[in-house]
């Protein structure tokens, strides 16, 4: 069954000759170059595949963040990554400049980083190095790499990057908006997105799998796990329609080991669900655990207990992909020996794991159960806003504040919510801004902050909320008075 | 005394809202009046705001490592538009890749700013420097 | 009530006479001259009361590991991990010569150490520096020091620190002679231990409280929980007859989540249990966890792994004290940055964790009351050998390999039993040696084991252990074949 | 081919027992015939024991930080007691504190040791060093 919300053919082509005219490694690429090198990558290098077998063999596969200005440092820091690091997954960070188009800036970062030997960028500007680079740094691996970004146009960027050979795209319509964008239209960056999707979906009609994952941790701080969870499915089911068929939901780490594990629980029983209702069976879903993405320690030592606490709870929860942090995290782009460091910590946790089982316990059922509750508040008034479709609903939705990304930067994004630690380190919902949480829910949520409230001597109240996004960073979870 | 205006923004292309989010609510609470340009702020954007506020201080954030990049110039600018009063301070994650501080103050005080802060400096500190600033300068002036 | 084991004043003063002759410095040692030092020590260096204070707080005190030939190098090794090392409590780790009773090698280290500008013995030598010198360390730092060895024959260094003003003395007649010597004879350390633990007492008797804790880990290879938690309970009632009133049991980390949970809370409740049964009440017990005491990996970002989830298991098992590692754990003795580097990771994951819960389930109540039932097996027969009396009866138990303790060195100790883990990474018993196991609980170890020779496709066998014991350095928990 | 005798133990006031259960266990699998001396083993007792049973090779530990100052003289005691074709071999933790191996190595090397190992060192390739050394003393003994 062909979703009607799919772009057709035709429009994606006429889409196409625009986008490719952005710049010029864009010229003359034709789909059937990208589909003959995809067709020459051994399975091994498949990503698709790799989370797949990830998944059967329930094994947690390590992959970390990594992107630099230049083709030849690119491809040694990877090749250290897999040789020092351990790392099962490779991934392309793109720079900053590139994620906003700015292929114009990009290229001087370029110029300038040849100039001091060092890059000067914040990650790898595939577009301006074109096809040809993006194949040479896939064939000098032996891993297969993800384009990691925060593109809200990042159409180029997928054209360049899977006719290159990269395997896996991350993003989506959302969550490469909202966190990362400020004017952008949430309309535009879906629709953007929808060609995106679209191109993975003609590569997997070719019999090309090319794996897809929406952002999960947004702006990484204090996330709700229900609007975490609400977002990536709403982008998960834009994907499907678009013929994307190996899917990796992710969600960043909150710090509380019960809701966490519920989070991730209810994130893929979730999904199941809400495809099964729109009709989709044909799909691999795999889940994708982010190391603490919120600010972190400078002291290294510090830090490397953050990194081990997120690869403990990645292998308890039972991700298919945990994605890594490095110690140098509060302080710049990391070493590639800094990353390696963070690579083989995280090995080491994931394997003195791998093989236990976090208990049932009425408490996780619990936090299962709130977390299912709320998705549902949200996903009713989307399919509510949208008369039954969640394209127009989410658009409304977000217009109207009823999806709320806390502390994001993007101006189509209500910014009312604010989110606060419990006394037991879960995340709660201090101010709902519009969200359509139901009154039961609210009034859960109050009780909890209440708790906290008294425990501190002080009322539930801003300074808290402030306290709480530093508190990881100097050395706490909570950020209580001192 | 009428609150001083300050102007601060995220420079480039840079979206790390968070800290930013702080910083707004953090000098408002000590007084002073915010004109917030938020994140992904042109060199433009922040010298007009200073103009038309009147501003004693601009407050240039850039986490995401292309402060090096994006920074350049914008002292020079700065005094060609006249702005030679109003204190130019810039802090976060200022270049890619750790760096030990007393490197990258060198680079961005050559560059012109007045004042240059790491991500973790204690923002307590950095309001009682403003101040100081501030009256060094209104005695200069005045 | 005074116990009737109890040795008399008389007959400890008759013993003491020949303790401080064993090396000039003991020579004059007053019991008036320690008593009034340890009066003029402010409470918040006291270790008692620290330990006292983390157990009504619900707080997770660090300590690290750490002493140096000389003393001025000593009290800059601690002051260092009191500021740079966020420190709660201190150690003074003795040297190996002095445990031995070597004072004649110690003091060729001693001057050797000078020459070569470091520290060539692997600890403190606490004799040869005598009272003053002891003294002089308690005083130049902030917090509670704790003598820590693993000397069968620990008269004289008792005498010696605790005159010297240090507050907790950690060891035991089984803990300190089982794991550390070769052919010490058991009822000789026992013994001894009497005479340490009624020094502690006669303190008690003056006002001033002296922690005292027996050593946990033992062997720190592969030891089930029960034999571990025996043993201390064993040394934990002849400590109190005695006369001590501080006690610590401590329990070394196995590596399984929910059976070092169960084991730290059932090393709790029986040890109340079997307190109660000998007819003490007027006691402070708390709780020490080890992190990992077997073989480390040699590369550091996996050793802060290791690290790291030891602290994690520590604060979910609510120990009152966690006895912390260093990244230099396989290399050598620590640097001072490394054992802080360790302090710090452990302190970031302790804060993080400290609000946090894990929760009750079927799985942790199961595993709890099987080392309950593994501990009476043992303890039943204990009772029986010693017609009633624990340390007749112990002394017997380990003469017949009721008590055996794995990989030790003792010659008095049967060495029979050898641990394996099973399947999910539980640490159980292969080949049970003489250990009074009851039939249903061989059955039930017996058949774990057999599910991971079944998952693994080799047979139950010596070679497991072997790949049991290297695992953990070698990046794994259990050692599974290739 | 009879199996070669070796001497194995862990020197001086070591009480470390794992590694040396291992080390014997797998030397005898090896097909060597192993004389284990244990723990806390004195020179004298390491000598006599390679003495009385004849011993083509002796296996010092030391992995507590003692291993300098407990093997020093080893080497000369062995020659004078005759025991000049028997190799000497050492490993462990051999000094206090995280050193680079080639450092501890060429201490004991220069203390009068064949062969020094390191902590991690892989025992398969320990077997195979051994064997060539015994074939090279064995050509030249002969
Ligand atoms: C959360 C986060 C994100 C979120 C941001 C969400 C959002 N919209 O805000 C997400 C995941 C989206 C993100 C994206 C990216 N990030 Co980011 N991110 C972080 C992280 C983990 C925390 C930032 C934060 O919120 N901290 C909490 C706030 C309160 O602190 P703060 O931001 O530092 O601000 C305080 C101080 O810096 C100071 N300050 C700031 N400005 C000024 C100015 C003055 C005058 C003064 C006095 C003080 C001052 O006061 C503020 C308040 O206390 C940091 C690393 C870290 N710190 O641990 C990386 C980090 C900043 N990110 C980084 C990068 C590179 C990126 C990306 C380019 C992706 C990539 N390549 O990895 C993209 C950015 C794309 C873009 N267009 O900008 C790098 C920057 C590297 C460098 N400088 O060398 C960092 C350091 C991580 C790293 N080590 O690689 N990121
Ligand atoms: C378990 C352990 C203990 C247990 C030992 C129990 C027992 N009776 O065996 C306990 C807790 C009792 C203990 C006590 C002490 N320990 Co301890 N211990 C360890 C630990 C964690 C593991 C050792 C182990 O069993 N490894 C597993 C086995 C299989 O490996 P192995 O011992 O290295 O042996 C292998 C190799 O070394 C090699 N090998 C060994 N000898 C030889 C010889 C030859 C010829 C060859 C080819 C190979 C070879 O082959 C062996 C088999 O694979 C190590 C650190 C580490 N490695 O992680 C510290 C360590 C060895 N201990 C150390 C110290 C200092 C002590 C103490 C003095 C206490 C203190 N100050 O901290 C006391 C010792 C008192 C005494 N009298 O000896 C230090 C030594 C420091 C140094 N060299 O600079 C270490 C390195 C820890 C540290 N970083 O501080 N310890």
């Amino acid at each position: 069954m062909v979703d009607t919300a799919r772009l057709t053919f035709k429009q994606f082509k006429s889409i196409r000759r625009q986008v490719l005219q952005a710049w010029p490694t864009g010229a003359g690429l034709t789909l059937e170059d990208g589909l003959a090198a995809q067709k020459s990558i051994p399975t091994e290098k498949n990503f698709a595949q790799a989370m797949k077998n990830a998944g059967e063999q329930g094994r947690v596969l390590l992959q970390p963040r990594a992107g630099v200005a230049l083709v030849e440092e690119h491809i040694k820091l990877l090749q250290f990554l897999e040789e020092q690091g351990e790392a099962d997954l490779l991934p392309t960070t793109i720079d900053a400049y590139t994620r906003q188009n700015r292929y114009q800036e990009a290229e001087k970062g370029i110029v300038r980083s040849r100039e001091a030997k060092t890059s000067l960028l914040n990650g790898f500007p595939a577009v301006n190095h074109g096809v040809e680079a993006c194949r040479q740094v896939v064939d000098r691996v032996n891993s297969p790499i993800q384009v990691r970004h925060g593109t809200p146009d990042a159409r180029l960027l997928a054209e360049i990057t899977l006719a290159g050979g990269f395997t896996s795209f991350e993003g989506g319509g959302i969550s490469y908006n909202i966190p990362y964008a400020k004017k952008f239209p949430l309309k535009d960056s879906v629709d953007h997105w929808k060609y995106v999707d679209r191109l993975v979906g003609w590569y997997e009609e070719q019999g090309v799998s090319i794996n897809r994952e929406p952002f999960g941790p947004l702006t990484g701080t204090l996330v709700p796990p229900f609007i975490a969870i609400t977002i990536a499915i709403l982008e998960g089911i834009l994907a499907l329609r678009q013929g994307v068929r190996s899917l990796t939901l992710g969600y960043g780490q909150g710090g509380n080991l019960i809701q966490d594990i519920a989070a991730m629980k209810a994130l893929k029983e979730l999904a199941h669900e809400y495809f099964a209702m729109e009709n989709f069976s044909d799909y691999e879903l795999s889940s994708v655990f982010h190391q603490w993405m919120g600010g972190f320690p400078e002291d290294e030592a510090k830090a490397f207990s953050v990194i081990s606490w997120g690869s403990a709870v990645a292998a308890l929860a039972k991700a298919e992909k945990v994605i890594v942090k490095t110690p140098h995290e509060a302080m710049g782009i990391p070493t590639k020996e800094a990353n390696a460091q963070g690579l083989r910590a995280t090995r080491q946790m994931i394997n003195m794991l791998e093989d236990q089982v976090f208990p049932a316990s009425r408490e996780l059922d619990m936090e299962i159960d709130v977390i299912k509750k709320e998705v549902k508040c949200l996903m009713d008034k989307v399919y509510e806003l949208g008369l039954g479709d969640i394209e127009s609903g989410l658009l409304a939705a977000f217009e109207i504040g009823a999806l709320d990304v806390p502390f994001a930067p993007a101006l189509c994004n209500h910014g009312k919510i604010l989110p606060m630690r419990d006394n037991d380190g879960f995340i709660r919902v201090f101010n709902k801004g519009n969200l359509p949480l139901c009154s039961d829910i609210l009034d859960f949520h109050r009780e909890k902050l209440e708790l906290r409230a008294k425990a501190e001597g002080r009322s539930v109240g801003f300074q808290m909320v402030t306290d709480d996004i530093y508190a990881i960073s100097k050395g706490k979870l909570t950020g209580r008075p001192k | 005394m009428k609150p001083e205006n300050i102007v601060l923004g995220v420079i480039g292309y840079d979206c790390h809202s968070v800290g930013n989010k702080i910083l707004e609510v953090f000098f408002a609470e000590k007084g002073f009046n915010v004109t917030n340009l938020g994140v992904m702020v042109s060199q433009e954007e922040f010298l007009n705001a200073a103009l038309e506020t009147d501003a004693r201080a601009i407050m240039v954030s850039s986490l995401y490592g292309h402060g090096e990049i994006d920074c350049e110039g914008l002292p020079q600018k700065s005094k060609e538009k006249g702005l030679d009063d109003t204190l130019l301070y810039v802090g976060g994650n200022l270049v890619v890749g750790k760096t030990p501080f007393a490197e990258v103050e060198k680079k961005f005080k050559g560059m012109g700013f007045d004042r240059v802060f790491s991500a973790d400096v204690d923002l307590e500190k950095v309001v009682e420097i403003l101040r100081q600033d501030l009256e060094k300068f209104a005695g200069k002036t005045s």
